[in-house]
């Protein structure tokens, strides 16, 4: 495994940039060279220089240090709304699969209608239903995400409960909380993680999105598609401050799915 | 009419920084076609039923009233040819000019006035859509086919301001669907979300100096400042309202125009719940709050400091000499002190999404209210919560909006008054109520000013909130225009343009 | 022998898959994998079932074991009805019968060290402590031959007939009587299915297991039963001792399946090919189910089912001319 | 009669599904603050006006009564009227639906056309440099994010280049070329993603069509490499790609809804995030119900179209 | 005889983990014109590889050396066009699955037609004639309307006859036949392998008959070859093989085939398994570590392959009488 691992481009990649992702997570988590929010309204716009790594944006602040806590939003943005899908999706798709009939029917009805209307749209009224925030963006996040898990996790257990070592284990008395927990669910685990990865990383760029319509994450609380969106207005000015947060965003999007499309080449899993 | 007086040193005029106006001799363009930037999408097209700053600057073109105002906010005649107020003030008689015709080619006279008044202050039996005239106006009369007299049921001085209200066609309902007015400029079509057309009138003949020579214009409707930005940079448009940091981006293909555009940019203190209910902590606010910094980091300095809730560019009424606040941390910290709050508080800053400077604006603030130990929150939301929960419900701490301008005092000054159904600042004090009421019964301009300088020092003795400034229009023009002039209220005169030879 | 009471006995056993239909996505349609199964299990015995695939053996296998549930019928054990024991009666009986599925890799979960699979049983059934559990499953790996130290590897590191092994160990682990063997050595190659039926002999004699012994391999089955069932098209067709039925079949189905039997030793018996496919379970032959394919048929086969009859004691046919078709 | 039932099945749980649909989003905006005439109007509103306003539109009438009324209306083919705009909401989106119908054909055409013929070449051609450099360039292509690339694309091909407007749609009644020129670059914008998404599973499941005993028989028939690849797996693999193109149709609309506002295309999309930000209840639930109609019977075609091509479906 | 097919030599490597490993090596046998020769040996011992390797379509990731002569000429160094020529036309392929062997999305009639179009000139009406023909001569009734039937509509023995005629329709001068049975019924199995004996005796089609299963291969071939870890272990008339089985692997192999005779006894059981490939040792034996006969000298050097008695055996010990017996 560890050796088709690292004659899988795609996985090697993923994991590279994740890892360069994960040392600047960790990274501001420790320190930041600038407070993130501290402005400096005299030194706007400062290109970037040994003083300011990155250069500082239209209120002198250091874009570095924005980036680096900027990465903490997008991994709890990330991460919030792929455990809510996950949680959710999961369960749904779990009953669906397992109990099957008319369960199932009810709520691949639902999925569908979720399915039947883009995501962002969803998010949009979510968010303003609840207000905006990191929290309810990711809550928000998390509920489009739901019918992605739901319907792989579904698929799973379609799939694994007609198998033998399911059969096996039914005729030696196992419950069927036990059947789910110790026989489906590690079985289904790397589906489920290829696809939570790539969630993530459609989580990601659905924040960046809902920034770009005004939503999101509040201000000033660094966030790359805030910082993106925000950027865009000095496009023309000052190129560099909307390149380095659609970099960032790219590359670590970009990691989630290779790494995940590595996962799932090596784990030989189909999902979409 | 009213008189401006010289124009006070910190109204910025209107500047185009390019090519001189005066190069005046412009080529008539029947055929050109000129593409503005509409930043909203009309809600009525029927100026009666719309309120919507940027819908009147579209249909002003079409529509006309009896009077209209120049770049200073001075009142020149337009439908009306003179008119004379009766010395009680309760009666204003209007000569009407000969020749004025509407669109559809019926000439413009005084029972279109008489139908056009009567129905807004709901004179006729039906649901007045104007309150103020439905309180003041007793009663419209029409001697002849040009004369029209307004009776009113009190002094009001600002009644003037209700004079440039466009006049409609009599017995024409479709006002809404297919405008049909006076104007320069005639209604072609609307198409929902998209745009507004407008042609030439070339019968027109109201006010010599807006004989129109754009043949054809096209108010497209762009909501994102970025499609803008684009579409000026590619050539697809001709004129919009751009943000300061574009401005200077544009280069050389386009001229900017800018200016105040009596608007006031305000971090409105909710004064009825803790802890701005504390006069000294509106104080500490104000004091903590730098706007020269503000201006410079969100406006790239595009922007006039004010220190009262009325534009610099109201010359008439501004009080230059009020006794500010000058930002003073110390001071700031000693008054919360003395308020008791020490040790700083939470305070929520409530900001409407779509508005990128207010919420660059509340950033700003954030940071520097945290030097006197106030935690700024900064919340934003959609729009439609914003007139919601803080606009009408007042259900909020503190938010940052803009005010725009009216071309009277009142307009602005009345937000404070305890009976104002929008007064979401939830500022009540007596004598603030009857400085404005005196005020606006006052016909007599100087004794009016002064008065209303007073209300002004008023609001700020009792920090009612923080007057942040009045941000500049900025228009980027296509540099084979020329010709864009800026009013005190949001007006695209299209008349002004004219395509460079 | 009829003096011994049966360990288990199947009396009408039905079970339906309801199915969509393919013609109107609204209606189900039954499949009758198992149509009215009446037959004895004598403990100690190996009682065969063949048939061609489809037949529904599995299926019968696994109502037996308690994978699905019967649709209609009775399943007697130790004398007692199923539908008569009490939960706990019954949670005891089905853990003595046991089954060991077809394909050895199948039915061990990837993702579980085979020192868990074997113990789980344990697990689930019992209370015991972990060393407890290592130390039984560790004997357990021993008597079906293989390594202590295969407990701590996963399933994809062991070759084929070690998995079944695993398999088997699983399912003696508590203590079952009878284990019903679906296929066990059909994925295997020769070498190692002699491997594995010594193994099942074996476990047989000392731990007194009777065994319902699924197959299509009819020299396998020959081998190892007792007994013997032929199923076509989810009914019983022909019972009875092995030797009775190699050496005397009476329902031409079974004439048939014998006589292509492939072998390594020479037989002088005449080939009878059948012709075509089993029919679809869906819609199934009028009257006897066989008719299609029979050389014998005739109108009475095609009107009426036949009954089961008896031949000689023990040896029942369900044929029309059961009596006639000797030798 | 086997297909007329298949048919009805396949309708029955379109129409629950656009059911819930209209329900929830009527639940929603429910719950949403906010009053249309007061956001209509805005600030600088009379109050006198707000009220004859509110009164117009209707929106004093308890919220179910509403409901019903809209419900009522569809069964007579009508939408009802949009508050903000005081048009019906059919008018509306009589008018928009051209320029998202438009856009979302030519991204799939271009998506279709485009990762048919590359993932024939990334299959044929597995585990070389060029392919995987293509690969690794399609999976940039999905990783930044939308408006973004948009803004870039209108950057260089209509600020720098001036080759295409940066926006604004030109009806295709006025001119066909000026129509398909201010559509490429958003439907390039919205394409990229989706033709990476799509390369990536026609990819995958064309090597694994390779890898099928079938391709080994055909070879030993005495057929080449290509011609397997041509005659017998290309239909194969592409017949699992027929479903995700209800899946793309949902991704192409979603993209539309950002890339319509960065380059100012009257579409769906765009009156969508207005009709929701104006709590213009008819409008957003018209068109929401439009959009999920159009998924919902893209769905049913793709289900319609996979039962054509493929006879297992067709013939069981 | 006629020789129609020379192996010689013949090795393929199989790459597993980044290193090729040698799955077949030094296979080499005749196949003589109209005959039946049979390939058995346990699973993994390279019967598969073999077979591909003279249809030329191994893997991508396995390599042949050595020498396959077809009518003199070495089938290995022909290009992949010349291959396609040869491929279905001279020597053609029938496989175990039948169930996924044919293009679901295809008639099957027109996957014959195909096959036939490929090495004749002629219309398409032409070549479903000749489909519809050898669709009869494989025993499917109704032919004609089969012809636009799908895979899925048919059933497994079915379908293994179509590809049976896909392999026969150009008439082939060898059919080699990998493990065609082991997926089917009994019942099913016996037709197929009656149709074979019936085509190799009616149109002497010469076949290669792959199984693992001795007692199918009995049925069918004159001529044994048993395979053991890629080797050739054994080669023999098969009546002749399976009475006296000259190899310790065959001869324990049939004895632990269960039968009437043995019921009752246990089962003799060759202990361990087929060494994987990377743990196969060139230098010894392959049998040596699981033969009971094993003595030192099979422990020392790998044996060739020898002739004894018209027939050939890879065991240092055959025809001695020690062994006779086990
Ligand atoms: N879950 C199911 N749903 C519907 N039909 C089923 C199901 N399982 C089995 N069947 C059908 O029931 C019939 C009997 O199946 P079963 O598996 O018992 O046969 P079998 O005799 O074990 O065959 P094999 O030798 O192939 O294992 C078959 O026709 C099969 O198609
Ligand atoms: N493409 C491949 N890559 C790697 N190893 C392979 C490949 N194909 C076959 N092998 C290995 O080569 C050996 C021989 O394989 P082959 O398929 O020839 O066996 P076989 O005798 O046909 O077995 P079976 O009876 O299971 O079909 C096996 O150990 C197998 O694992
Ligand atoms: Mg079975
Ligand atoms: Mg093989
Ligand atoms: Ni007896």
């Amino acid at each position: 495994m560890i050796k088709k691992a690292g004659r899988n481009t795609n996985f090697k990649v993923g994991a590279i940039l994740l890892c360069l992702f994960l040392i600047l997570l960790i990274l501001s988590l420790i320190c930041t060279p600038y407070d993130p929010n501290k402005m400096n309204t005299q030194a706007k716009f400062q290109p970037p220089s040994f003083q300011h790594l990155l250069g500082t944006d239209n209120f002198g602040r250091d874009i570095f240090s924005r980036v680096m806590k900027g990465a903490q939003t997008v991994c709890f943005v990330g991460f919030t709304s792929v455990a809510i899908g996950l949680a959710a999706g999961f369960i749904l798709g779990a009953v669906s699969g397992y109990l099957g009939g008319p369960a199932d029917e009810v709520i691949m009805r639902l999925m569908d209608a979720q399915m039947a209307f883009p995501g962002i749209i969803l998010a949009l009224v979510l968010i303003t239903l609840i207000g905006p925030g990191s929290v309810s963006t990711a809550l928000a996040l998390g509920v489009t995400a739901v019918p992605r898990f739901c319907r792989i996790t579904r698929a799973c257990f379609m799939q694994i409960k007609e198998l033998d070592y399911i059969k096996a284990a039914k005729s030696r008395g196992a419950s069927v909380p036990r059947l789910i927990a110790c026989h489906i669910l590690p079985n289904m685990l790397s589906p489920l993680i290829v696809t939570a990865t790539l969630a993530f990383s459609t989580a990601i760029l659905a924040e960046a999105g809902l920034s770009y319509l005004g939503l999101g994450i509040q201000p000033p609380q660094p966030s790359w598609g805030k910082m993106l969106f925000e950027a865009q207005a000095y496009l023309l000015t000052n190129p560099w401050y909307a390149f380095i947060p659609g970099c960032m965003i790219t590359l670590t999007v970009l990691g989630f799915n290779l790494l995940g499309d590595g996962l799932r080449d090596l784990t030989d899993t189909k999902t979409l | 009419a009213t008189q401006k007086e010289a124009a006070p040193e910190n109204s910025v005029p209107p500047v185009t920084e390019s090519a001189s106006p005066s190069a005046a001799q412009s080529t008539p363009a029947s055929d050109v076609t000129v593409r503005v930037a509409l930043g909203s999408e009309p809600d009525n097209l029927d100026p009666m039923l719309s309120a919507a700053t940027d819908t009147a600057a579209v249909m002003m073109n079409v529509y006309e009233g009896l009077m209209g105002f120049d770049q200073k906010g001075d009142f020149i005649p337009a439908i009306a040819q003179s008119y004379t107020a009766a010395p009680d003030g309760l009666s204003y008689t209007f000569t009407l000019k000969k020749g004025v015709k509407f669109h559809d080619g019926k000439d413009c006279t005084a029972k279109d006035v008489k139908y056009t008044y009567e129905k807004l202050a709901g004179l006729t039996g039906e649901k007045p859509l104007n309150s103020t005239l439905s309180q003041e106006l007793v009663k419209v009369e029409t001697p002849d086919d040009y004369t029209v007299v307004l009776t009113l049921k009190q002094r009001d001085a600002g009644f003037m301001s209700k004079t440039i209200l466009s006049i409609e066609e009599e017995g024409y309902a479709d006002n809404s669907t297919k405008p049909i007015g006076t104007g320069p400029y005639k209604f072609v079509e609307y198409i929902q979300g998209q745009k507004i057309v407008l042609e030439k009138n070339e019968n027109y003949s109201t006010i010599a100096e807006r004989k129109p020579t754009i043949g054809k214009v096209e108010f497209v409707i762009m909501t994102d400042e970025n499609a803008k930005l684009m579409a000026l940079k590619s050539g697809n448009l001709d004129i919009a309202g751009v943000s300061a940091p574009n401005a200077a981006a544009l280069g050389d293909d386009f001229s900017i125009v800018q200016g105040p555009q009596n608007m006031v940019q305000v971090l409105a203190l909710n004064n009825a719940v803790k802890p701005l209910d504390n006069l000294k902590v509106r104080q500490a606010i104000n004091y903590a709050v730098n706007k020269d910094e503000i201006i410079g980091a969100v406006v790239d300095g595009k922007g006039t400091k004010v220190e009262s809730f009325l534009s610099p560019s109201m010359a008439t009424y501004y009080n230059d000499n009020i006794a500010a606040y000058k930002t003073d941390i110390e001071k700031a910290k000693s008054l919360l002190k003395e308020a008791g709050y020490e040790k700083g508080f939470d305070l929520t800053i409530t900001v409407p999404s779509n508005y990128q400077t207010h919420i660059d604006t509340a950033q700003v603030i954030k940071d520097q209210l945290a030097q006197v130990g106030i935690n700024v929150n900064i919340q934003l939301i959609e729009w439609a919560q914003w007139l919601d929960g803080v606009y009408t419900k007042r259900d909020y701490q503190s938010t940052i909006i803009g005010h725009s301008g009216k071309l009277d005092p009142q307009d602005f000054l009345n937000r404070f008054t305890s009976t104002y159904d929008k007064n979401y600042f939830n500022f009540t004090n007596p004598d603030y109520d009857k400085l404005v009421t005196e005020a606006a019964a006052t016909t007599d301009i100087s004794q009016r000013a002064a008065l209303y300088k007073q209300c002004q020092q008023f609001l700020v003795d009792q920090a009612a909130s923080v007057f942040i400034q009045d941000p500049h229009i900025i228009f980027a023009v296509s540099k084979k225009l020329d010709g864009l002039q800026i009013y005190p209220v949001t007006f695209f005169n299209m008349s002004d343009i004219h395509v460079k030879s | 022998m009829s003096a011994v009471e049966p360990l288990l006995e199947l009396r009408d056993l039905s079970r339906y898959y309801r199915v969509k239909s393919k013609k109107n996505p609204f209606l189900k349609q039954q499949i009758k994998a198992v149509d009215r199964l009446s037959l004895s299990i004598y403990p100690g015995e190996t009682f065969g079932l063949v048939g061609e695939s489809g037949c529904g053996k599995s299926t019968a296998g696994h109502v037996l074991a308690g994978i699905l549930p019967p649709t209609a019928g009775e399943i007697r054990y130790g004398g007692k009805s199923f539908s008569a024991m009490s939960g706990r009666e019954k949670a005891a009986a089905r853990r003595e019968i046991q089954i060991v599925l077809q394909d050895p890799s199948a039915s061990l979960n990837p993702k579980r060290k085979i020192g868990w699979i074997v113990g789980e049983p344990l697990l689930i059934n019992a209370d015991y402590s972990k060393q407890a559990r290592q130390r039984l499953v560790a004997e357990m790996l021993e008597t079906v031959g293989l390594d202590e130290s295969c407990a701590s590897r996963y399933p994809h590191e062991l070759s084929g007939g070690q998995r079944q092994r695993v398999n088997i160990a699983a399912a003696l682990m508590l203590a079952s009587k009878l284990l019903v063997a679906d296929e066990v050595v059909s994925a295997l190659d020769v070498s190692v299915q002699s491997q594995i039926l010594n193994l099942l002999k074996k476990l047989q004699r000392t731990r007194q297991l009777t065994y319902l012994f699924i197959s299509h391999d009819l020299n396998v089955v020959q081998y190892m039963s007792d007994r013997l069932g032929v199923m076509y098209l989810g009914r019983l067709v022909e019972y009875g001792a092995v030797d009775d039925i190699y050496g005397d079949a009476r329902h031409p189905y079974t004439k048939a399946l014998l006589s292509t039997m492939p072998s390594v030793a020479d037989r002088g018996v005449e080939r009878i090919i059948l012709e075509g496919e089993v029919p679809s379970l869906l819609a199934p032959p009028s009257g006897c189910a066989f008719h299609t394919r029979c050389r014998q048929a005739r109108d009475l086969c095609r009107q009426t089912p036949p009954e089961m009859r008896e031949i000689c004691r023990g040896h029942y046919a369900c044929c029309h001319f059961a009596l006639e078709n000797k030798g | 009669m086997r297909t007329a039932a298949y048919l009805i099945k396949k309708l029955l749980s379109a129409s629950v599904t656009l059911a819930i649909i209209s329900l929830l989003i009527f639940g929603v905006f429910q719950l949403l603050p906010g009053n249309p005439a007061t956001i209509i109007l805005g600030v600088d509103a009379d109050p006198l006006q707000v009220q004859a306003l509110s009164e117009e539109l209707g929106l004093d009438a308890p919220p179910l009564q509403r409901y019903a009324r809209w419900v009522a209306g569809l069964f007579s083919g009508d939408l009802g009227r949009s508050v903000r705009y005081q048009v019906p909401v059919i008018e509306l989106i009589r008018q928009s639906l051209p320029v998202t119908a438009s856009l979302a054909a030519l991204s799939l055409l271009v998506t279709v056309a485009l990762s048919v013929p590359v993932s024939i070449y990334l299959a044929k051609n597995n585990n070389k440099k060029l392919p995987t450099f293509i690969s690794a360039l399609m999976q940039v292509g999905i990783a930044v994010p939308s408006f973004w690339l948009a803004i870039l694309l209108v950057m260089v091909f209509a600020v720098v280049l001036r080759w295409l407007p940066s926006g604004d749609f030109v009806p295709f009644s006025q001119s066909v070329s000026g129509a398909l020129r201010s559509l490429i670059l958003p439907a390039a914008a919205i394409s990229i993603g989706t033709t990476a998404v799509v390369i990536r599973y026609l990819k995958n499941t064309m090597l694994d069509q390779l890898s099928m005993d079938y391709v080994r028989t055909a070879r030993s028939k005495g057929l080449g490499k290509n011609k397997v690849l041509y005659r017998h797996v290309l239909k194969n693999a592409l017949l699992p790609a027929i479903t995700m193109l209800g899946m793309i149709a949902v991704d192409v609309l979603g993209g539309s809804i950002i890339v319509e506002n960065v380059f100012n295309l009257p579409g769906i999309g765009r009156l969508i995030i207005s009709g929701v930000g104006n709590r213009d209840f008819p409008l957003v639930q018209g068109l929401v119900f439009y959009l999920a109609l159009t998924v919902v019977v893209v769905n049913f075609v793709v289900d319609l179209l996979y039962a054509a091509v493929d006879p297992r479906i067709r013939l069981k | 005889m006629e020789q129609l097919l020379d192996i010689q030599g013949l090795s393929v490597e199989v790459l597993n983990g980044g290193r090729y490993y040698k799955a077949v090596e030094q296979v080499g046998f005749q196949i003589g014109k109209g005959e039946t020769v049979g390939l058995v040996g346990e699973s993994g011992c390279g019967k598969s590889l073999t077979a591909l390797s003279i249809m030329g379509l191994l893997p991508e990731t396995a390599r042949a050396g050595g020498r396959v002569l077809f009518r003199g000429r070495d089938l290995l160094s022909l290009t992949e066009e010349e291959k396609c020529v040869f491929r279905g036309r001279d020597i053609s392929i029938v496989f175990q699955e039948p169930m996924t062997a044919l293009n679901p999305l295809v008639p099957v009639g027109r996957q014959i037609a195909e096959a036939f179009l490929l090495h004749h000139t002629g219309s398409r009406a032409e070549a479903r004639e000749a489909a519809i023909g050898m669709m009869r001569q494989v025993g499917l009734s109704r032919a004609p309307s089969l012809y636009w039937e799908y895979p899925h509509q048919l059933s497994g023995g079915m379908k293994q006859r179509v590809v049976i005629c896909m392999a026969l329709i150009n008439r082939p001068a060898l059919l080699i036949a990998d493990e065609p049975t082991t997926a089917l019924d009994v019942t099913i199995q016996f037709q197929i392998l009656e149709l074979i004996r019936q085509l190799n005796r009616t149109l002497s089609a010469t076949v290669l008959f792959i199984s693992h299963d001795l007692g199918v291969v009995k049925e069918v071939c004159s001529r044994l070859l048993v395979m053991y870890a890629g080797l050739i272990v054994e080669e023999g008339g098969t009546e002749d093989v399976l009475r006296h089985p000259m190899h310790p692997y065959t001869r324990q192999l049939l004895a632990s085939i269960p039968t009437a005779q043995n019921r009752g006894r246990d089962l003799y059981s060759i202990p361990g398994a087929v060494a994987p490939l990377d743990k196969r040792k060139p230098d010894v034996c392959p049998f040596s570590d699981r033969c009971a006969q094993a003595s030192a000298v099979c422990f020392s050097a790998a044996p060739a392959l020898r002739g004894l008695n018209g027939r050939r055996v890879r065991c240092f010990l055959a025809g001695g009488e020690a062994i006779e017996r086990c």
